[in-house]
């Protein structure tokens, strides 16, 4: 079960790891963008985790939701409208379950990943962070439907998700500020995608860990 | 050449709210702080359409200079090259609103838009009405003419900006502003040159490759790539090709009149910003194009980018009438003819 | 981190023209040129004092940008960062000349004074006579306060040049003319700072080393260099030991009224100055120092050099009317109060 | 004799050589001043040398007359002034005799060092183009005074000035833009002292080829 206390791990796990990638992430946006992924991700997080750690949110849809307004607050940008729209959609379907689980997270990133679609008007192989979360939302719906369990399920989301990143090296950008340039970034990956993908495996390192524990 | 990292600030993440702070003390008869934004110290008139816009910083004066008399009622300015989010732009709405509606003006970048839009949405949803926004782009680089709109905005906004804020000083309706900014918009292009690139202050990351000092023309606002030139071309000729394009591309008849802008992206030096202006005009007589209004300085930039804009834009007599309005921004000021 | 040899230019050798040129083009309505020189499109009012100033060019928007109503009648721009010849001076001084006399202003430097020195020399040779030669100094850095007369000229002769002007053109003598140029030069002082340096546009030669990117406190407006600082000073302390500086040479007692100008030398975005300018006046506050007036912006650049300096004018009654009248230059303007 | 053409072949021949090495001069300048002394001292001359190839001066003093303005119009700066002064004085002890020779020529280079002392008020020691022109006039004057030539006077005054201007590297700035920073041209010599040495030597050379040929 999904409770309080683990959405705020989940949400700490989140800000380190995208934390000690940052340069890395405004690197990759340097290419053909501004530069600032890294920085803008990390800050989010951060305020995030502080919400979440100080805040007096009484469930996991609620920790999930201050961090979608932490986004929305702290940031802007392309990333920051988008990564705030896909956890205050995660926290909606959590917020659906007295005792959320893999099915309301499923479910969540699911909603999420149509309203990153519907608010960036991106489509796979347009090398944004759908890239990652398209394949992950994937995956982790056939492992939920497979049975397994929630650390399982993120898993398998983590997996997926790292490998879309790899891949949009691969491909020439039709959104965000890099397809002006749609030649310039071809071998690099897109940033959005690897924060994507980082996010969703430090939540499968936390899910693991505490399972171990 | 590489580019200059060595940044007189404070703390980095702390540079806009200190950049806000400093810059409405310096220009305290004219602009205010309020909640983070940048308003307008002798509110406009009730009743009248409030205009507001979020964007990124890093481009001042834009906007922050643009807010006074004749021009915007609010700006909420985001992270460096980070539009604000929903909820700043929301507060923005709310502070711009004077009783006549608010215009939300959108330059068109992915994240702008996306989070002018998550605004009106929660505005709706709080049950604000009311708000009218409209999604600006010139930039002929960005994409081509059969797909306009997905054109981004460039410095040619100045001319929007300059002309729905004298109609809503005036008194115009929600409705007439907003048709002045499409109206601007579809007779405006702009293009843009540079060489070199710049840093980011906070990440410190330089916008693509800091070596490459080519010439290039179409780049973005936030130093997205464009075309390269060769090294040798002279101000006259990358002028001349810059303003043929753009005449090109708004297929102006001869006799056509408009208003000329040479925008500083940084770093140029006035010499060399008047020689390009010296070039564009006559490559303008050329054509049989006459320059009826001109401005020439830093308007939108990029940080310290050694760059520029041109921008036309295709005015008659009604655009005339309220480019000629009286303006008084920390920014940009003019005197009514 | 070096510097930007690609300018935007044709012939390197005709640059200064070809700005005046453009320059000119741009603010028809203000100024216009008459043999090689700028002058206001529409004259003073006879009778009264001309006042002109030569200057080497690559500072602009000084001068040129400083001809108009309640400024300069004539700027007479020399070569990039050399003052002009006598010859030129001296048809400055007859193209100024209302009928009232002509001051000549010079910031100190020796090129200038010399050839100021030999243009006056001409004109008692030619029987022209009512010219007054006033010279100013207030870089606190380029000699210790017991040789003040040896001090070179800087950013804040801003202030000299705005009462100056104002005083000319509501009919004050020439007498009373020369008398606000040294008493508002008295009470001003300016330092300067930067990082890095700028390349001659016509030799193509760095002024100093280009690859040291220290920080100097205390350069001259030619990239004449100064003391270095630390790599890790922030905004704040930067201005808060700039200012202290400032006052402790003009022993300004607490409670006194100052204007402040924080000076662009150039590249310096306005993120930077903001952030600059708040900590200036942090400083002041501190010391009890009320900054009454501001200004903030490129005024005497150094190409694009990515520096800035800050000047202060004690002010009093006298000197804040003066300041305070209506200025309509083509790069300064004010509205009077 | 100095005659009028003789006095064209001398311009024409010190422009050669400033032009020749206005680089150098340019560089030199860029240490502790603004980097432009080999352009503004080749921009005055080459007009110096256009003027008196197709002008219509009568005399040997008329040709170094319009070379002064030459610098006063073109040029301005420091360097123009003093270079202006220089030749303005030269010209008028020129014109005091029908066929101008030695005598006139080392009694307008002491004028021209008076006039360019008092114009600049720098002294020798300085680091100016003083610490070339006064060995030379003194060298000059103390050759003519042991009966020598219009060559060996010449010679002797471009020795002196090359000497001279080699000297003010070991010299500390204390007058000209570079006083402000007078440690930092510790080593490198005064570019104003070398034009002063080029002139010389280029007179120097343009009689001794004369005298040759
Ligand atoms: N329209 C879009 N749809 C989906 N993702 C997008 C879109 N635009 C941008 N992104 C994602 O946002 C990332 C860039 O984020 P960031 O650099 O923080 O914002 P900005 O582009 O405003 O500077 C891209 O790498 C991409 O993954
Ligand atoms: N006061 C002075 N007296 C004598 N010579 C001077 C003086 N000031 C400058 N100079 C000479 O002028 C030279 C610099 O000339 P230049 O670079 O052409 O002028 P500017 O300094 O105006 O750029 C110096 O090297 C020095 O020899
Ligand atoms: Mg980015
Ligand atoms: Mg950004
Ligand atoms: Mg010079
Ligand atoms: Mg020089």
């Amino acid at each position: 079960m999904i409770d309080r206390d683990l959405a705020v791990r989940l949400v700490v796990a989140a800000s380190t790891r995208v934390n000690d990638h940052q340069e890395e992430l405004s690197r990759l946006d340097s290419v053909a963008g501004d530069g600032d992924h890294g920085v803008n991700m990390a800050t989010a997080l951060a305020e995030a985790a502080r919400r979440a750690e100080h805040g007096d949110q009484s469930t996991a849809a609620d920790v999930m939701r201050s961090a979608g307004s932490a986004f929305h607050e702290t940031v802007g940008g392309a990333a920051g409208a988008l990564f705030g729209a896909f956890f205050g959609a995660l926290a909606g379907q959590l917020s659906k379950a007295a005792a959320p689980d893999a099915a309301q997270l499923v479910a969540g990133m699911e909603k999420g990943l149509a309203r990153v679609a519907r608010v960036g008007k991106a489509e796979p192989g347009h090398k944004t962070m759908i890239d990652a979360l398209a394949p992950a939302v994937r995956d982790a719906r056939e492992s939920m439907d497979r049975g397994d369990g929630l650390e399982a399920v993120m898993a398998a989301a983590a997996r997926a998700a790292s490998q879309g990143a790899r891949a949009t090296a691969g491909m020439r950008p039709s959104a965000g500020r890099a397809r002006f340039a749609p030649d310039h970034s071809l071998g690099t990956e897109d940033p959005g995608a690897n924060t994507v993908a980082l996010v969703l495996e430090s939540w499968a390192d936390q899910l693991r860990s505490e399972v171990r524990v | 050449m590489s580019i200059r990292t060595r940044r007189f600030l404070n703390d980095p993440a702390r540079a806009v709210a200190e950049m806000l702070e400093g810059y409405v003390a310096v220009h305290a008869g004219i602009i205010s702080l309020r909640d983070g934004m940048v308003v307008r110290a002798v509110p406009k008139a009730e009743g009248r359409v409030g205009v507001v816009i979020g964007n990124g910083s890093g481009h001042e004066p834009a906007m922050i200079g643009w807010v006074g008399e004749g021009l915007f009622d609010v700006n909420v300015a985001g992270p460096i090259f980070s539009s604000p989010g929903p909820a700043a732009i929301l507060r923005g709405i709310e502070a711009a609103d004077r009783g006549g509606g608010v215009l939300l003006l959108v330059s068109s970048h992915a994240g702008d838009i996306m989070n002018a839009e998550l605004a009106i949405d929660e505005a709706e949803d709080q049950g604000i009405d009311g708000v009218e926004m409209v999604v600006l782009y010139d930039d002929v680089a960005s994409a081509p003419k059969d797909r306009i709109t997905e054109r981004r905005g460039g410095a040619g906004l100045f001319f929007v900006w300059k002309m729905v804020g004298a109609a809503a000083e005036r008194g115009d309706s929600l409705e007439e502003c907003a048709a002045v900014a499409r109206k601007v918009r579809d007779r405006t292009r702009s293009l843009s040159a540079a060489t070199g690139t710049v840093a980011h202050p906070v990440s410190g990351q330089p916008l693509g490759d800091p070596e490459d000092t080519t010439l290039s023309v179409g780049m973005g606002v936030h130093g997205e790539p464009g075309d390269r030139l060769g090294e040798d071309v002279g101000a006259d000729e990358i002028a001349g090709l810059m303003i043929d394009r753009l005449l090109d591309d708004a297929e102006l008849p001869a006799g056509a009149q408009v208003g000329l802008l040479l925008n500083n992206a940084g770093s140029l030096t006035l010499m060399e910003l008047s020689v390009l202006y010296r070039g564009a005009r006559a490559a303008l007589e050329r054509r049989g194009i006459e320059a009826v209004r001109s401005w020439m300085g830093p308007y939108a930039t990029t940080l310290d980018m050694a760059g520029f804009s041109f921008a036309i834009c295709h005015m008659d007599g009604e655009l005339l009438e309220l480019y000629d309005r009286t303006a008084r921004g920390a920014g940009f000021t003019m005197v009514g003819r």
